[in-house]
């Protein structure tokens, strides 16, 4: 095992991936040699892999997300960087009309092998155009698997079942894991689609989290704890496939859910892992089902605002003791 | 004329032969539009179509520089660029009558048939979305290393969508083997042109991306051949895109129920008078073809177009089950 | 009262309003006095208006949004209409970005009297690039409203309502309810958005229904009212604000609720519904919330197979039998 | 150099107190964002800035033409456009560091400053989008039948969206009162614009549209001043829209965290050497004006930019809950 940062854990995915299989590249604004990335996740493989492979591009998501789908559907794994995942509402129609439809509407003939890989989340004052979390978008749209890590071993090892998988991927990041360290294996592995971790486990309450809210509802679970309260904490790493029997099975036990994530409230993730709790395991419940996301309103820029409208530990846990 | 008298088509380029089998090409898609259209006039065709009668000589002088394993990329109006990149015609045909041998098993239909096996990489129904599509293949060819090349074909009303902009400024700061074949049928459902863009050509919009435009009659096939030659020839040889504006007109109107009433009555007849398989029948008489070899040819597409109708009505509609099958591939290693 | 088409009804709110307000005007791809939109919605608006007032536009889109975004913060009442719901996928960030979070990140110095038209739906077997239902994705955008009438009386006063707001209206129609016959008032009249629509009382098991949903839980409450099973339809006609109240009310009366719409199922417009009532109605639920909608594939062209996951009366009856 | 020997800025346009007025501007544009930078060394600027620092020219050359009532649509990089549009400094600094009495009471930002009391639209900080936004303003003039004009900024790697190409399409055939400037400082982000698109000049994409475009140098006040001056007076006689190239350079980085190193070392020196600032200095200097005229303007923008920042400082910090409020605006009639 190793400690490395979730940006690191990223790279070296996509580097490995390179190296076992020529046919995937990146492509992306400023992924390249100058920049290596808004975020230096591609930092260092435009001088590893050439500039062939590590491909910087013109403004232009659409096309950006076009040539990928092109490529895909004609022998290569091409892997898009959006430099903001706000802006992949400039390349939705290549996103969903193409990319995830492609396999289904040309009855088979073709496979699209494309990893989107984007960054969301509020919490660095950058407001409205660049704190958004898209993730529920993604979630409606049949054809895509949608990856949402929220540690550096799930980030490499998902990312790695994204650039393997045949699929086209939608894989969300966040901004304030990049900087934030975990443990790995030194060897290779993959994560399967579909299969939700237990991060913390717990009798009494659960709380379903994802991306960033993972580790503000570890801490909520902490303070919890000491007050006798036990929360398990249960992270679905992907959104598509959700996994449906962890989810199922955890409020089974707890009887309690508390579902948190970041993007707004309105028919977001939240909502999703609700209806799915409410259809599948209703007669479990002792209480309401309660969900924590931002309000419905745009990311403000002033810090205190800012703070106002994201999910944190403390949101969580008051969440928490209105039904517990 | 040349100097031999042979008239345009007399160019050592495109001999008799050669230009037979254009014509034949560019016969058996308009045949077959005219079966889609009766077809759909006996309720046999669900949805909509776009015919492309009228413009048969694009996709077909444009294809016939393409090989099987060249791609295209193909819209709404596609009829005609798969039966020039080779497509089955029965399959084509129970495809757009939603039939289980269709190539797309039925989930697809008119507006969205794709042959893989040929390159061609599907039509996709958001117009201008195919320019990025190809331009992508065009880089697939790029780092693949090999020789082939991608033809995307578009039409006028494309030309103002911002993937048009996008795409090809990619190929061509790139310098990616790709033809992107305007088809300016002057018309963009009922806009026209010019209530659309000032300037009167779209290949003079080539120039914003520092690649070569080229202007052509899009329904003289000889000119669209060798205008796809020469931009086939760039591609092949590494020295990037071509923007091909080919003039041309739909002989229908843009959709099986638009009785195009907003066309000038002059204009249309002027059209139809400039009919690119009129043209290159003429071309072929001129050239001293028989009547009986005329015939000989008009029995084959005949024969081809009802033997590809009689397969697709025979055809099965898929079973209601499979609307749920195939969203996903395989997983992949 | 009169007898009009949904569509008609449409046309007369835009005719009624233009003729009010000055500064209403209408542009989109082929609105004008050539083909008087797709669906005939603003035929013969063009003579009546001018061409000035009722724009033709080259397909772009993104600038048609965003033209119409510049025009409604200067003053202009602008109507948008994109020929399909699948296109706004184009125009996204226009949408979201821009039109819906003008108001809030500029500190409320500028409003956006915007409405966007768009059709939705499938049925008439044009596949998966025109027949999709994206309700659920205007929903998740703070700052903006999302109207969904199913009938010509609903389509009239909400479209007025939508037409008077000041703020950005993302208004659904749906491809099958234009020729859809139903009275309205000969007299002016707007709908309040926010409130919902008992469309039919009921004892046993309350339908919530959007749009052409509504007609098919209809038929299904007719045929299980044979069976014995009162069934009460509400239909929310706007999707923001939607009618919290109205939704538990009912469900507080019947103890059950089936949620049919259509767009996929996956955090779709069922999923929010859903959510909505396993937090703030729980208690009062005797069975397990269920959802229809379509199943996550793209839209099919075949007819067998597009009639196959549209939602209809059958899968309606059969959702209900589950529960009730 | 004129006849007269007063170099360009002798020309009649721009006498010598209209020079000082846009000196002066340019000259606050620069200190303000010297106080930014320095304000964000403190940690006293939230979130990140992009500075204008080195482009005033094209801000101030551009507004001066405009009324209050004329409209401006601004970008990222938006500091400079609202002081030259007229903004008042304090506000402007206030949003910038997330307070109160900022413009968007502190909800926007850097990124997000608008003042629609002076026309400025507001900032959008997605590259290009702003470009279809100004389109519809002037939609608006023309439907309303005002004589305002609207101008829009945008970079270098703005011209390669979808949004250039709609945008101005647009606003060409309809001939809208707009001017789209485009800022070329070479680069967007690390980005080389030879290696984002072939043209060297992005004005010579107007001829796609039809509409004149004009390629000045941006540092020089007095061609900005000039062109801008032409492209106004062709909107607001009602003949259509015109794209200006300013090239120019960012003194800075990117974004306050980036040291540029993407940039040749001869490239800096030369374009810094080119500042705006210096060379309309030198003009005055040329004109005649003295050292205490000079001394005085400095101490003059020295005081507005302190006041400036002084107040944002004193301002607080919006109450959290004003993050629930201001989603919709009033319902309407
Ligand atoms: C992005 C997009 N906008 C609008 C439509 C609706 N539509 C289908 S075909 C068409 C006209 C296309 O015109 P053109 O590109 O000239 O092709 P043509 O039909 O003339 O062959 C329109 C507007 C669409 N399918 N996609
Ligand atoms: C659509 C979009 N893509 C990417 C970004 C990230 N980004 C912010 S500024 C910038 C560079 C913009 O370059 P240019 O248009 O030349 O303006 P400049 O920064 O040079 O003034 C990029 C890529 C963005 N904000 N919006
Ligand atoms: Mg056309
Ligand atoms: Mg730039």
């Amino acid at each position: 095992m190793k400690e490395i940062t979730y940006r690191d854990a990223l790279r070296e995915a996509l580097v490995e991936e390179m190296q076992r299989d020529e046919t995937v590249f990146i492509l992306g604004e400023d992924v390249g040699r100058y920049w290596g990335g808004a975020f230096k996740v591609t930092k260092g493989l435009a001088e590893e892999f050439g500039d062939e492979r590590v491909r910087d591009t013109p403004i232009s998501e659409s096309a950006i997300v076009g040539a990928a789908v092109g490529a895909a559907i004609t022998g290569m794994r091409p892997i898009v960087e959006i430099m903001f995942g706000d802006l992949t509402t400039l390349a939705m129609d290549q996103i969903v009309n193409q990319a995830a439809k492609i396999h289904y509407m040309f009855g088979g003939q073709a496979s699209v092998p494309l990893v989107i890989r984007t960054p969301f989340g509020g919490g660095v004052n950058i407001a409205a155009h660049h704190s958004q979390s898209l993730e529920a978008w993604f979630m409606h749209v049949p054809g895509l698997l949608v990856a949402a890590p929220s540690t550096p071993y799930d980030a490499k090892g998902l990312l790695k079942t994204a650039i393997r998988n045949n699929n086209p991927v939608f894989f969300c990041e966040h901004k304030l894991l990049y900087p934030f360290k975990g443990s790995i294996p030194e060897e290779d592995y993959t994560i399967p689609f579909g299969s939700a971790r237990v991060v913390r486990e717990g009798e009494d309450i659960t709380i379903v989290a994802t991306m960033f809210m993972v580790h503000e509802a570890l801490s909520a679970a902490d303070t919890l704890k000491k007050e006798g309260l036990s929360a398990e904490v249960l992270d679905p790493r992907t959104l598509v496939p959700l996994d449906k029997e962890a989810l199922v099975a955890s409020v089974k036990k707890t009887g309690r859910a508390v579902i948190v994530s970041e993007g707004c409230k309105t028919a977001g993730v939240t909502a999703e892992i609700a209806a799915v709790i409410a259809e599948e395991a209703i007669d479990y419940l002792d209480a309401p089902l309660v969900r924590v996301a931002e309000p419905d309103t745009p990311i403000p820029f002033s810090p205190p605002l800012e703070k106002a409208v994201i999910p944190n530990k403390d949101t969580i846990i008051k969440a928490v003791r209105n039904i517990a | 004329m040349d100097d031999e008298g042979n008239g345009n088509l007399g160019n050592p380029i495109l001999d008799r032969s050669r230009l037979i089998e254009l014509h034949e090409k560019m016969l058996t898609i308009r045949v077959f539009e005219e079966r889609v259209f009766e077809l759909y006039g006996q309720n046999l065709v669900p949805g909509t179509i776009h015919l492309y009668a009228g413009e048969e000589a694009v996709a077909v002088g444009v294809c016939s520089h393409l090989l099987d394993d060249d791609y295209i990329v193909s819209t709404h109006r596609g009829h005609g660029h798969c039966i020039a990149k080779g497509a089955r015609l029965d399959r084509t045909m129970a495809e757009i009558l939603g039939r289980k041998d269709g190539y797309c098993q039925g989930k697809g239909g008119s507006m969205h048939i794709a042959d893989f096996s040929k390159g061609m990489l599907g039509a996709t129904a958001v117009v201008g979305a195919g320019i990025p599509i190809a331009t992508g293949a065009g880089l697939s060819i790029k780092l693949r290393g090999t020789k082939q090349v991608a033809a995307c074909f578009f039409g006028d009303g494309a030309s103002n969508q911002g993937t048009f902009h996008e795409g090809i400024n990619l190929a061509a700061i790139w310098r990616l083997p790709v033809l992107f074949i305007c088809e300016n049928n002057l018309y963009a459902m009922g806009t026209r042109q010019s209530q659309a863009m000032i300037v009167p050509d779209i290949a003079e919009r080539a120039r914003a991306y520092g690649i070569p435009g080229i202007l052509v009659k899009g329904n003289d096939v000889l000119e669209v051949f060798k205008a796809a030659k020469e931009a086939v020839e760039r591609a092949r040889g590494g020295n990037g895109p071509t923007l091909v504006e080919c003039k041309t007109y739909r002989r229908m109107g843009h959709s099986r129920m638009d009785p195009a009433a907003y066309r000038p009555r002059a204009e249309v007849d002027e059209w139809l008078r400039n009919d690119p398989i009129r043209r290159s029948k003429d071309e072929l008489l001129r050239m001293g073809i028989s009547d009986a070899e005329l015939a000989k040819i008009e029995a084959r597409v005949s024969d081809a177009v009802n033997t590809a109708a009689e397969f697709a009505l025979n055809s099965p509609f898929p079973d209601s089950k499979e609307a749920f099958e195939g969203v996903y591939g395989q997983e992949g290693t």
